[in-house]
């Protein structure tokens, strides 16, 4: 009992005067505070998993129930850029993880080059996918009724498209709110804000960027490499 | 308890099943409610603070009130299963008949190729398989008095047999949400005897085969199925309009230029793919041996009638 | 059980001066509020509003089903009100109804917590119901739909009208779903008060914690089915549509996946009210404490794996038929074990007839019904004939309306002196629940028997052979209609007068929630309480009451 | 009884440092490990293993090694093994649990019986169309196969 290291008792318990000011003041203490913030983003991150296995079993059925048309149809991707992707998100994942440890172990100057790194790399991503995308509005390969390819020629390629456009389309939605959040880190990090005592928002991030990056690897094979 | 017509073995089997969890649930419900009476009364408050036993759990018990309930339900589970499998498979020799819904009506399409609406005749005694699809959303074929019912999907055959054992009329209804008249997209299976049967259909035949050729070709479109390629008001479906090609020239990806007449119909019904028209594919099924002479002529006066 | 008592918080001595109603009073206040118990009422409003709604709309039904053909309303007007009041029911009622509610109020005090884990996201979870429930509701006059509430392909992706504002309603409810399971699973995990072990928590928690899991692994599969449906709506994309090469039936599979786990997000909850409610007014601990916790979250896993025993006659294969009517089977078992534990709770314990006991004996009974005759529809053959029947309605209502919604009764009734301070009238409140009970079994029962007897669900019209039959069950829903009424009136009447202010600990319960004062203050607990004793240990929960009046 | 050991690690000690070890060299070996690995994958795209659903399985087999390597490393699941862990392997249960029964259902569909009428043409009231190359044959395009001088009559109520 005596290790309680919180109030207990007839011990009175104060607001904001041993609290550290990122502490809400239903936590006893940051530690406590960081790992509730930690189980809530994993579970979070399940919901995500979730929601693309929905995508991915469509993806599956409608593969081996058309094999010919996903086959014939991916040849109309570029398998380079996708290749480019991969590296770059892979890459992104590198220096999220070295903006972790970097605030972790309280250099915050490494750790905002690797903010801005990440930032930076999920850019390119985006780029390299406007490009893909323009390419293929501009063929007419669309996804269901949008499909307009001419030299379509095996009956069902659609599918694929639809496929390939709601996959990435949704992959690339959680591409941009990663970015949009981690440009609210660099500015939050420029002010100062956080250091090896307080720096979930980035640690949970970080989860977050590998985990959107963990489906591309999946995507990557389904969409670009069918064979 | 469950007092609608049984018309064959299989609804008395499924009845028999019904009366097993019937009991199983009387059973124990009979000892929540009794139990519960009684404890409510032998053990009401009497006054304040009044104490009781501290009996937290007891594990023996858990596992009985755990483990012999669970018995009966295995019992229920494979009889169930089992039943459901007889309604799954056809005897071989079933009578077929080809049940069409779309919103909200029914068709159903005979051996012999005539389709009836909203009422279907079958034999006693005699087993009948039904072949079913739906041309729009799902529906469902639903004949209580024999306990079964499958959903008809677009694009895909469901399947259902029943034999009924006598002659009597027996309500269809659909049991999937379909649209605004749902609830009117009734029928009927009405079982005659074999003889009865026989008669009905010859009868049938007989006012068909009487009918004016154009007439008889129009029922044809649809009893065959040619309205689910062909159109007759000009737009392309999977197949080339009926409409105003009497008389055109029309060109083959398979052969040379060729007019729209009576042999050009006739063997378009008969050997789809020696003409295929240029810009469609080879997907029409040969009607060979499936249509009698009258037929043919029927059909080809039909296109001849579509200016 | 734990008998030391020591360290115990002397709530007594620090009445505060306000509580968590009359401190910082004013609209916006309550608007961005982040209280947990604030939250709960807002929900607890809202909630009821839409019930009252979706209960509208069910006496209209109920009032065009006395004659076969047109009563009031015409067919199409009809298929809209029964699809609106399936999804107000399911989506904006019985999901939410306990845990944003009772669970947002006394699961961070029944922890010893100040708060949820997370506040803000709690908040944001209302708004986003909020925003849904104008959505779903806001699709009936964007042009109405007709589906019912399971947007079957390609019946939904077909029609036109609002099925494309509601699967966006659906969606965003399902995030509003989401975050209260994340927020609950974070606070079970890491905010239990000094000596709150895992089998000293409230089975109420217990409950949260098993829904809780369900929301957080089944909701996000809603979520994609509804933006799957919306893009077949859109861009034809094909995934559903048989003849652009999809599957319907795949619709189903995804539906259901969420839609089965659903059920239990309804029914676990009303579980946990009942194993509070039944202890308490027995004053004897919980029998077979460890066999009702795990049996929630036992039902939690196993309610995932049989989602297609919704599915026998739609065209699904016999062998995974099959599989699922066996494990349809087994979730029963679970089920069954919590019933035969609260029977036991009774057993020679000291049975006080307060209205919350009441109401769960009408659970008992109610789903009692409801339980049993779904061993009918886990039975292949059996549940083709009664597949989409008014049985199936009448089930589903025992369970749902029955269970779910009367275990939230009887926790309404529980808890509502600590949430207003103020006693419910006895009297009315005992009659409401007479009237809900014989109103609720006059509406259903009918149901049943003309279910069985092959009158399929979702009709307009009806062939007359049915008709007394549902003129029983129309008159039925008047006096459940009359019972909530009543209901409603014996909890409402009394905020308004002082003589029915409440005591701290009205029943004597043993839980944290009812050591603070009625209403709690703004933080809940002024220290942080260290539980000594289990949460149904009336007789250590008394001597430390005691004991603190004396010091 | 006295308190609950499990439960007091609820709330953590006050001021207790969390660990933090310097994992860069981790991280560099598994990035270029992901580089490696995607290597592979493109390569083994070239090869045909025997069946489409096998090169499909072997893809995805990869690709699962990849998403473990970010799980463990880069996510830190290989120093904190405990509720996080088990949260995440949970939902990978469950995803495959959706997957495997709904891929069982579809796949032995039909089995018992064949669904398809026992003589075709004999009943041909409806055969489900072939599957379409347009969901909406897009205007004013030439016909896939080349240009077809009867379209216009057929098409037109002119003619």
């Amino acid at each position: 009992m005596s290790d309680l290291a919180i109030p207990v008792g007839g011990q009175a318990h104060t607001h904001a005067s041993h609290h550290p000011k990122h502490l809400q003041h239903h936590f006893h203490n940051s530690a406590q505070q960081f790992e509730a913030s930690k189980i809530g983003m994993w579970l979070f991150l399940v919901t995500e998993i979730l929601l693309f296995s929905g995508l991915f079993l469509a993806y599956f059925i409608l593969q081996t129930r058309h094999p010919q048309a996903f086959i014939e149809a991916h040849h109309h991707l570029d398998r380079s850029l996708g290749v480019l992707n991969t590296i770059v998100l892979l890459v992104s994942s590198f220096t999220m993880v070295m903006a972790v440890q970097s605030s972790a172990l309280n250099r915050i100057k490494p750790a905002l080059v690797y903010l801005y790194a990440t930032f930076i790399l999920g850019g390119v991503f985006m780029c390299v996918k406007y490009i893909e995308y323009s390419h293929k509005i501009h063929d007419g390969l669309l996804l269901g009724n949008l499909f307009s390819y001419k030299g379509a020629s095996v009956p069902g390629e659609y599918l694929f498209f639809s496929m390939y456009f709601v996959m990435t389309g949704i992959h690339g939605i959680h591409i941009l709110v990663g970015m949009g959040v981690i440009a609210y880190l660099i500015w939050r990090t420029h002010q100062g804000m956080y250091s090896s005592a307080y720096y979930t928002p980035i640690d949970l991030t970080g989860l977050y960027w590998h985990l959107v990056d963990m489906i591309w690897i999946f995507l990557f094979p389904l969409l670009y490499l069918v064979s | 308890m469950m007092p609608v017509t049984q018309a064959s073995d299989y609804a008395r089997e499924v009845d028999s099943i019904y009366m097993f969890i019937t009991y199983f649930g009387i059973f124990f419900y009979s000892i929540i409610v009794i139990g519960l009476g009684y404890f409510i009364y032998k053990y009401r408050r009497r006054r304040q603070n009044e104490d009781t036993p501290d009996i937290t759990h007891n594990t023996a018990l858990e596992i009985i009130w755990t483990v012999i309930p669970s018995i009966p339900l295995v019992v229920m589970a494979f009889w169930g299963f089992n039943t459901y499998m007889q309604a799954r498979v056809a005897p071989a020799d079933s009578l077929e008949i080809k049940v069409i819904a779309k919103k909200w009506a029914w068709e159903f399409t005979y051996p012999n190729g005539m389709s009836f609406g909203q009422e279907m005749h079958v034999p006693a005694g005699r087993p009948v398989k039904l072949v079913m699809i739906s041309q729009d959303v799902i529906h469902d074929f639903y004949l209580p008095d024999f306990r079964i019912k499958a959903d008809i999907v677009p694009s895909r055959y469901t399947q259902l047999w029943f034999q009924s054992d006598e002659p009597g009329e027996h309500q269809v209804f659909c049991a999937e949400y379909c649209g605004r008249d749902h609830s009117n997209m009734l029928a009927k299976v009405i079982v005659d005897t074999e003889e009865q049967y026989q008669q009905w259909l010859e009868q049938k035949a007989e006012e068909a085969m009487n009918m004016p050729l154009p007439e008889l070709g129009k029922l044809l479109y649809v009893n065959k199925g040619c309205n689910t390629c062909h159109s007759i008001d000009g737009t392309r479906i999977q197949g080339p309009s009926f409409k105003g090609i009497w008389g055109q020239t029309h060109q083959f990806s398979n052969a040379q230029p060729a007019v729209v007449d009576e042999n050009y119909v006739r063997e378009s019904l008969l050997q789809p793919t020696a003409k295929v028209r240029a810009g469609y594919e080879a997907i029409m099924p040969s009607f060979q041996g499936l249509l009698r002479e009258r037929e043919i002529q029927a059909l080809a006066e039909y296109v001849k009638s579509l200016k | 059980m734990a008998e030391v008592l020591t360290q115990r918080t002397p709530a007594a001595v620090h009445q505060p001066e306000g509580n968590f109603l009359t401190e910082n009073t004013g609209l916006l206040n309550w608007m961005f509020t982040v209280d947990h118990k604030r939250i709960g009422l807002m929900y607890f409003w809202t909630i009821m509003t839409m019930f009252f709604v979706g209960g509208v709309l069910a006496l209209v039904l109920r009032t065009e089903l006395l004659t076969p053909k047109t009563t009031i309303v015409s067919a199409e007007v009809y298929n809209q009100l029964f699809t609106l009041h399936g999804v107000i029911m399911t989506f904006l009622v019985l999901v939410p109804v306990i845990p944003a509610t009772l669970g947002n109020f006394v699961l961070p005090m029944m922890l010893g917590a100040k708060d949820v884990a997370f506040p803000r996201l709690n908040l944001l979870s209302y708004y986003l119901y909020v925003f849904g429930a104008l959505l779903a509701v806001g699709a009936i006059i964007g042009g109405g739909l007709d589906t019912g509430w399971t947007f079957y392909t390609p019946y939904s992706s077909t029609i036109s009208g609002g099925v494309s504002i509601m699967t966006m309603g659906a969606f965003v409810l399902g995030f509003s779903s989401i975050l209260t399971g994340v927020n609950f699973i974070a606070t079970i995990h890491r905010l239990r008060a000094p000596g709150l072990s895992w089998y000293n928590m409230p089975l109420f928690v217990w409950g949260m914690y098993a829904t809780a899991v369900i929301q957080v692994l089944a909701t996000p599969v809603i979520g994609i089915t509804m933006v799957l449906l919306l893009m077949e709506r859109l861009f034809q994309v094909g995934i559903f549509d048989a003849s652009l090469g999809g599957d319907p039936v795949l619709f189903q599979h995804f539906f259901w996946f969420y839609s089965h786990p659903v059920v239990y997000i309804m029914i676990l909850p009303g579980m946990a009210c009942i194993s509070e409610v039944i202890p308490t007014f027995s004053h004897k601990p919980i029998f077979g404490y460890k066999a009702v916790a795990w049996s929630s979250v036992g039902i939690a896993v196993v309610s995932f794996f049989v989602w297609g025993h919704h599915m026998f006659v739609s065209g699904q294969s016999e062998f995974a038929g099959a599989i699922f009517s066996f494990l349809t089977f087994v979730v029963a078992i679970p089920s069954g074990v919590k019933v035969w534990n609260w029977l036991a709770t009774m057993y020679r314990g000291s049975i006080s007839l307060g209205a919350p006991m009441l109401y769960a004996i009408a659970f008992l009974l109610l789903f009692g019904i409801g339980g049993l005759t779904g061993l009918f529809l886990a039975t292949v053959a059996v549940d083709v004939h009664l597949h989409d029947t008014y049985f199936i309605v009448a089930h589903f209502h025992y369970v749902m309306m029955g269970g779910t919604l009367i275990a939230f009764f009887a926790g309404l009734h529980y808890w509502w002196p600590k949430m207003y301070g103020r006693m419910y009238n006895e009297f009315w409140a005992a009659m409401g629940c007479l009237l809900v009970f014989l109103g609720f079994n006059g509406t259903f029962i009918p149901q049943f028997i003309v279910g069985s007897r092959g009158m399929p669900r979702r009709y307009y019209n009806y062939l007359d052979q049915f008709q007394f039959l549902h003129v029983a069950s129309t008159i039925g829903s008047y006096v459940l209609a009359i019972g909530l009424v009543t209901m409603a009136a014996a909890l409402i009447v009394p905020l308004f007068r002082k003589r029915y202010d409440a005591p701290n600990n009205p029943w004597g319960a043993a839980s944290l929630e009812w050591t603070v004062s009625s209403p709690p203050p703004t933080h809940n607990f002024h220290h942080v309480p260290v539980v000594t004793h289990g949460p149904y240990d009336f007789k250590a929960a008394r001597r430390l009451e005691q004991m603190e009046s004396h010091s | 009884m006295s308190v609950d050991n499990e439960a007091m690690e609820t709330i953590p000690h006050h001021g207790e440092e969390v660990h933090t070890h310097n994992h860069t060299k981790w991280y560099v070996a598994n990035i270029l490990t992901l580089f490696v690995l995607t290597a592979i994958t493109v390569l083994a795209a070239g090869v045909n293993f025997g069946s489409n659903t096998v090169n499909l399985m072997i893809a995805m087999a990869i690709a699962t090694v990849k998403a473990s390597l970010v799980a463990l490393i880069f996510m830190h699941l290989l120093w904190e093994r405990g509720m996080n862990a088990i949260i995440f392997l949970s939902s990978l249960f469950f995803v495959a649990l959706f997957m495997s029964f709904t891929f069982f259902d579809l796949e032995t569909r039909a089995k018992i019986e064949p669904s398809t009428p026992s003589e075709p043409g004999v009943s041909a009231g409806y055969q489900p169309a072939p599957l379409p190359i347009y969901v909406v044959p897009p205007k004013g395009s030439p016909e896939p196969t080349g240009g077809d001088p009867a379209k216009a009559a057929e098409g037109s109520p002119a003619h």
